[in-house]
């Protein structure tokens, strides 16, 4: 398996100036990014099944990228209505892991508070404080919370689909904490003082 | 008798308990012995990973530290989204060591370490075919489920992306068409096999999500399929419990059930439906499986109770400034 | 001359370079250091000069070598790999053996490198050292001339081998023209029409594919193959098998009334590209060079149930023979042409694109027999039911190429084809035609125009890589079509266009046994598997085994005007070769001492180049200067130290170790 | 070990590659530390790893080998052999007491003169911070006081 040195991660990335956005994004992104390897040719935009809702399709978000568009990219709702089903990345023919530069996108715009719409960005921060409290999901609490604020309207139609899942076992009102929820704190406190770049 | 150790996620105790009720009633037949990984945690699904890189990788990595300490080499997910997450965190870590070490100083503070590249982490699908053996699991078969038509959903974050080269292919991959095969089902040609159930996005963009609903049941619909087959916990709640809201949407009728794969094999091997989790499903399986003759159990119906002290969470409110914060906080 | 310590006479030269040397190294003190420091070394005379390389410089040295009997030479000055020839030829003149010369590279390695003077100096001083040491060990060479073999032979008949082995043939020489099928034509003779002037492949290549045939100076070797090849540049051995065709060609007329009568009809793979048939018994097509038919085995009624043998009552002279085996013949030849070609890309890799899986779409090999008049449908182009026209068709880029998943290069030729096709369709249907690509690569003669020529007969371009193919239809519009799933990328949204066709414009790949047969010939392949030139740019068709040539696609991909190209160059090289009678070697090669070989063979599997051989009579082995390229990788491997390399042997390197080492071994110093 | 310890090191090239990359270097006027000397060898796979032993033992305090990358090698595939020769050898010298980060296996193409300055700088940095190995003197004194590998 190919291991690479951040040093060496940086040194694929030439000319400082112009890739600078392109070059944070991709040091920030968990591997290996090869962001800039993008040659612009759209079967990550072709792929994706959730691109006819999405601001930028995933190729333009790069070439945005590229062009320093710092508040245009952070403000799309791009990597929100990113589904997750990484068709674009096994399909990318210079293996851009495109998907998680989607997830380093949502975080810089939470960080940045960038976003547009608030729903997703919400939804992903209640998820993060249940997990943080309990150790593991707590859907009940994130429904209710995430419809309560976001969809009250939608919260009719959803009640019904809550009760069946309710009636038949399959959602707990009751959240579940694990043992080690101190062990895990220490580690998400620690984790957090921390960044890559 | 294979030992594994066991990372079931969040949602085989929640919305998936008929995947682990049918996991564990087939475990043993089959000869795949399961041990949980002691005071696992949430491997963060696409929600964690997007919000802050460090710990979410902490958090994933806390149980594999957990799991190298159970001393087998494998770690067995039967949920794609945890499969995914685990084997993605393994894979990066060794990829890029400047985040395994960020990572491991993390886990320090708990008193943790992990060793990237040290686990195998498997999806069930996988151990099933790999080290079970489809000849084995014909040769166990009591009831072949010949005149079910399944549609094989194996969705995304099994075969894709793939970083270990276990699967057959990332577009139409072949193994849950084999083990549905091996049971003596019908398995249909279904375009949908790996395509998207929509994700996270039934939560924060619900007209998204029906959209991908629709085609997935209507892909499966035309392939004549009387019911359709998962490995994913989260494919099984979009598809599932989200069907009604999506016939609201369009002003459809689909009446396509969805059931875990282990739900069928378990049928296969002789059990009862009501010990492999049959009835807990929104959409009813009833029809689909009078066609093999199999009766579904009624539904247990498990009204929830009044508890007192429900920890009903706290909303987030933004103040003044824009900035998001707790009400309690708020208000202390 | 008589007492110098035992040791031979050196002369150190320092060069200054103009100011190129002496600027960072102080000339002066590396010259009296030298006299002094090394006079026990052997060093007898040492000068500085401004220009060494000058002709005052050079005059100097061969002055010394005569009148103070200079045994050997050291010049301090630039790399080896720009004046050790001048040098090396000054002593020459001199009387001197042209390799007892060193140069110490004190400008590339010391001079331009460093700036602190002192430290400089310094190190110009270990590495003069390290020279004189070094010469002392050096023992005289005698360059090597081998006599060339006048015939050449030529692997692989495709329009490449075929062009080469005319050239040679054409100057007055033997050519042995070697093909694995049962014709020659290769590629070429599967296409319709050839971009950008759209001249039909077999009416430019079937000429040509006779004249080989027919050609007094070409002996044909078709459904045969290159198993061993011995020897070296100017005398090669090469075994070839024959296969059998089971029937005697000095009997078979080619009338193909066996063709003709033969029950068993099976599908072509090969010629027609998995869309025909052809019989059991079959030629690739009517044009086939030479004419013989060829039984099919695996699939002949005869040899699989002992039954039919209709071929053999139906020919009119006897010619067919069960019997036949295959046989081995040996030819000799000066020079070897490599003009294997290509594979085409297998595009059921790409599993999105659906080949294999959805009947309507063809790899580009398919299309191309598909609009041959002489092919399956002739010359129609229509859906795999064999009838229906289609009315929309989707041209498709890079599948296969230019992507990591797969091949990473670019197979050159795809746009253009693709674009020919996108022209075939337009004028043969009248179908509406989309062209998916990324980039439009369209650099060589007339080759834009006909992308100009295409825009203009209307077919709609899109600038995006398709990201899927499929048949499931998400509505009316698309219900029973193909849909295409591409983000336009010049318009920024993603687009699902349903069509009746799709043709996967396939890249080329290196054969799959290219790295065997590199083997076989001492030839090694680029990391992506193409036949390695010896320089990309300016000896493209020549390897670093002397004496075997590369040409055309087995290089890498191109399309034919450039292969046809470099089967002529190859054969030029080849003519130049064998118009001077004889090769000139470089004598660094390995020896090994027989009396000190235990016969272990550990040196036998090492030698890329199939140098060394074991003498199983006398338990040794032994290796062929003429073959050996002088890496010296057995020398470093030989248990018992009983391979020497001449010109960098064990003693030499250890000497100039010791030499550039000299200042800080207490022992030696 | 002092502050003004400069290290020597002897560096293997491939006629081919690494020399002519040492040549661009040079050519480039590309800066580097001028510790390391070079040994020309037709190809990396003429290494005997004698030559490795015998640098050390006459004052050498590194070695540098260094060859075509994996697939350009000029010879095919000799410097695969190189490779395994290369770490066989660091074995050896680990099981001889001598730290085996003292010798470095660097690819450089003939294009790579930037690649070769930086690998010489890096390596005579790596060997800087291993002090001095001083095999000789030791060799002379007490055998034991070879040092012993981390």
């Amino acid at each position: 398996m190919p291991t690479m040195t951040d040093e060496q991660v940086r040194a694929h990335l030439t000319h400082e100036e112009d890739l600078s956005l392109l070059h944070e994004v991709s040091m920030k992104t968990a591997g290996v990014s090869r962001l800039e390897m993008c040659i612009q040719c759209g079967s990550c935009g072709g792929s994706c099944p959730s691109g006819m809702d999405m601001d930028h399709t995933p190729r333009m978000v790069f070439a945005m990228l590229r062009a320093g568009m710092r508040d245009e990219v952070l403000q799309s709702n791009t990597p929100w209505v990113c589904v997750s089903c990484y068709h674009c990345v096994v399909r990318c023919p210079q293996n851009v892991h495109i998907t998680d530069v989607m997830y380093t996108l949502k975080a810089m715009a939470i960080r940045e508070k960038k976003y547009r719409d608030v729903a997703a960005p919400e939804f992903a921060e209640t998820f993060v404080e249940m997990v943080e409290k309990y150790g593991r999901s707590y859907e009940f609490g994130l429904a209710t919370r995430h419809y309560l604020k976001h969809a009250p309207l939608r919260m009719v139609g959803m009640a019904a689909m809550g009760l069946g899942m309710l009636r038949k076992g399959r959602m707990s009102m009751k959240p579940r904490t694990i043992k080690g929820m101190d062990q895990l704190t220490a580690i998400l406190n620690k984790a957090k003082e921390m960044e890559l770049t | 008798m294979s030992a594994y150790t066991f990372y079931p996620g969040c949602a085989m105790e929640s919305n998936a308990k008929a995947y682990y009720t049918s996991l564990m009633a087939v475990a043993k037949p089959l000869g795949i012995n399961l041990e949980e990984i002691e005071d696992w945690n949430c491997c963060g699904a696409t929600e964690y990973v997007g919000m802050n890189l460090i710990p979410a990788y902490s958090l994933i990595a806390r149980n594999l530290a957990l799991a190298a300490k159970m001393g087998n080499k494998t770690v067995l997910s039967p949920c794609s989204a945890c499969y995914l997450n685990l084997a993605k965190a393994d894979h990066y870590m060794t990829e890029r060591p400047a985040l395994g070490e960020k990572v491991n100083e993390a886990l320090a503070a708990g008193g943790l370490h992990y060793q990237p590249g040290s686990l195998d982490i498997r999806h069930l699908l996988d151990v099933l075919i790999n080290d079970i053996g489809l000849d084995n699991l014909k040769a166990k078969v009591v009831r072949p489920l010949k005149g079910l038509r399944v549609a094989p959903y194996m969705g995304c974050m099994v075969p894709r992306p793939d970083y270990n080269n276990r699967w057959s292919d990332a577009e139409h991959p072949v193994e849950l068409v084999e083990v549905l095969q091996a049971i003596g089902a019908e398995v249909v040609d279904f375009p949908g096999a790996a395509t998207c159930c929509g994700g996270h996005m039934t939560q924060i963009g619900p007209e998204t999500a029906f959209e991908l609903i629709r085609r997935l049941i209507s892909s499966a619909e035309r392939s004549q399929a009387d019911i359709m087959v998962t490995v994913c916990p989260m494919c099984q709640v979009n598809v599932d419990a989200y069907q009604g809201e999506t016939n609201r949407h369009f002003g459809t009728n689909y009446q396509m059930p969805i059931v875990f794969f282990t739900q069928l094999v378990g049928l296969a091997l002789g059990f009862p439906p009501d010990k492999l989790g049959f009835g807990t499903e929104i959409t009813s399986t009833e029809k689909a499986l009078a066609r093999i003759g199999v009766d579904i159990p009624k539904p247990t119906e498990d009204t929830p109770h009044k508890q007192a002290g429900l920890p009903m969470p706290s909303c987030l409110r933004k103040n003044a400034k824009g900035k998001v914060q707790h009400a309690e906080k708020e208000a202390a | 001359m008589s007492t110098n310590n035992g040791k031979p006479k050196v002369g150190v030269y320092v060069c200054h370079c103009g100011t190129n040397i002496a600027h960072t190294v102080d000339v002066e003190q590396v010259r009296d250091w030298a006299a002094q420091a090394l006079g026990a070394e052997g060093v007898v005379i040492a000068r500085d000069y401004k220009f060494m390389c000058s002709s005052p410089g050079q005059e100097l040295i061969e002055k010394d070598i005569k009148e103070l009997g200079l045994e050997r030479v050291v010049v301090a000055a630039c790399s080896p790999h720009l004046h050790e020839m001048t040098f090396r030829n000054a002593s020459k003149r001199a009387g001197l053996n042209p390799y007892l010369t060193e140069l110490a590279s004190i400008r590339e390695q010391v001079s331009w490198v460093h700036t602190d003077k002192g430290l400089a100096t310094e190190k110009a001083k270990a590495v003069v050292a390290g020279a004189v040491e070094r010469v002392v060990k050096n023992e005289p060479l005698d360059e090597i001339k081998v006599p060339i073999h006048p015939a050449t032979l030529v692997v692989g008949g495709g329009i490449t081998g075929i062009q080469a082995a005319l050239e040679i043939a054409n100057a007055g020489y033997k050519v042995y023209l070697v093909e694995r099928e049962p014709s020659i034509g290769g590629h070429m003779a599967q296409f319709d029409k050839t971009f950008p002037t759209l001249d039909c492949a077999a009416c430019i290549l079937t000429p040509r594919m006779f004249e080989t045939g027919m050609h007094p100076n070409i002996e044909l070797l078709t459904w045969s193959e290159v198993t061993q090849v011995a020897g070296y540049v100017g005398n090669f051995t090469v075994t070839i098998k024959k296969k059998p065709r089971y029937l005697k060609e000095e009997l078979c007329t080619g009338c193909r009334i066996c063709v003709e009568k033969c029950p068993k009809k099976v599908i072509d793979h090969v010629y027609e590209a998995g869309i025909g048939y052809r019989k059991a018994i079959y030629t690739s097509s009517a044009q086939a060079v030479p004419k013989f038919p060829v039984i099919d085995t695996a699939n002949c009624n005869f040899f699989q149930k002992g039954t039919c043998k209709v071929c053999e009552k139906s020919c009119p002279t006897n010619a067919i023979d069960y019997e036949q085996k295959e046989q081995f013949l040996k030819v000799d030849v000066g020079n070897i042409i490599l003009a294997t070609g290509y594979d085409l890309f297998d595009a059921r890799r790409v599993s999105n694109y659906g080949y294999g899986r959805l009947a309507n779409v063809f790899t580009s090999i398919e299309f191309e027999r598909m609009c041959n008049a002489a092919g399956p449908t002739s010359g129609k182009i229509v859906l795999r039911d064999g009838q229906t026209t289609p009315k929309t068709v989707g041209i498709i880029h890079c599948v296969g190429s230019r992507d990591r998943n797969y091949n990473n290069y670019c197979s050159s030729i795809c746009c253009m084809q693709s674009l020919k096709f996108a022209h075939l369709v337009k004028e043969r249907t009248g179908a509406t035609v989309y062209d998916f690509y990324i980039d439009m690569r369209t650099p060589m003669k007339s080759y834009d125009e006909f992308y100009q020529r295409v825009l203009e007969e209307g077919t709609l371009f899109v600038r995006g890589k398709v990201a899927q193919v499929s048949d499931a239809a998400r509505n009316a519009q698309e219900e029973g079509k193909l849909i295409i799933q591409v983000e336009d990328t010049l318009v920024g949204k993603q687009r699902r266009i349903p069509v009746d066709m799709v043709i996967l414009s396939t890249g080329m790949q290196p054969r799959h046994d290219a790295k065997e047969v590199g083997k076989l010939f001492g030839i090694g392949c680029s990391s992506d598997g193409w036949f390695t030139e010896k320089h990309a740019k300016l000896d493209p068709v020549a390897t670093m085994t002397e004496g075997v040539l590369i040409a055309g696609t087995a290089a890498g991909p191109k399309d034919i005007p450039a292969s046809v190209a470099q089967g002529s160059a190859a054969a030029a090289r080849v003519l130049n070769l064998i118009m001077r009678h004889e090769v000139t070697l470089e004598p660094i090669k390995a020896i090994i001492k027989q009396w000190q070989c235990s016969g272990c063979r550990i040196c036998n599997g090492l030698c890329p180049f199939n140098a060394i051989s074991f003498r199983a009579e006398r338990r040794v082995s032994e290796i062929n200067p003429a073959l050996c390229q002088g890496c010296g990788t057995c020398v470093a491997a030989c248990p018992a130290g009983a391979i020497s390399g001449s010109g960098f042997s064990n003693d030499q390197i250890l000497a100039q170790i010791d030499g550039l080492l000299m200042d800080v071994n207490p022992v030696s110093a | 070990m002092s502050e003004h310890f400069e290290p020597v090191i002897i560096g293997f090239t491939c006629n081919w590659c690494s020399y002519r990359a040492a040549d661009l270097a040079g050519t480039a006027r590309l800066k580097y530390a001028p510790n390391v000397r070079l040994v020309r060898l037709m190809c990396s796979g003429r290494l005997d790893p004698t030559f490795v032993m015998k640098a050390l033992s006459d004052g050498a305090d590194g070695v540098l080998i260094t060859g075509c990358h994996p697939g350009e090698c000029h010879y095919v595939e000799q410097n695969y052999k190189t490779l395994r020769r290369y770490l066989l050898l660091r074995r050896l010298l680990q099981g001889m007491g001598i730290a085996p980060e003292r010798v470095k296996l660097v690819w450089a193409s003939a294009a790579e003169g930037a690649k070769l300055a930086n690998e010489i700088n890096s390596f005579v940095e790596e060997v800087r911070a291993l002090g001095p190995l001083g095999w000789p003197q030791k060799l002379a004194g007490n055998v034991k006081e070879v040092e012993v590998a981390a």
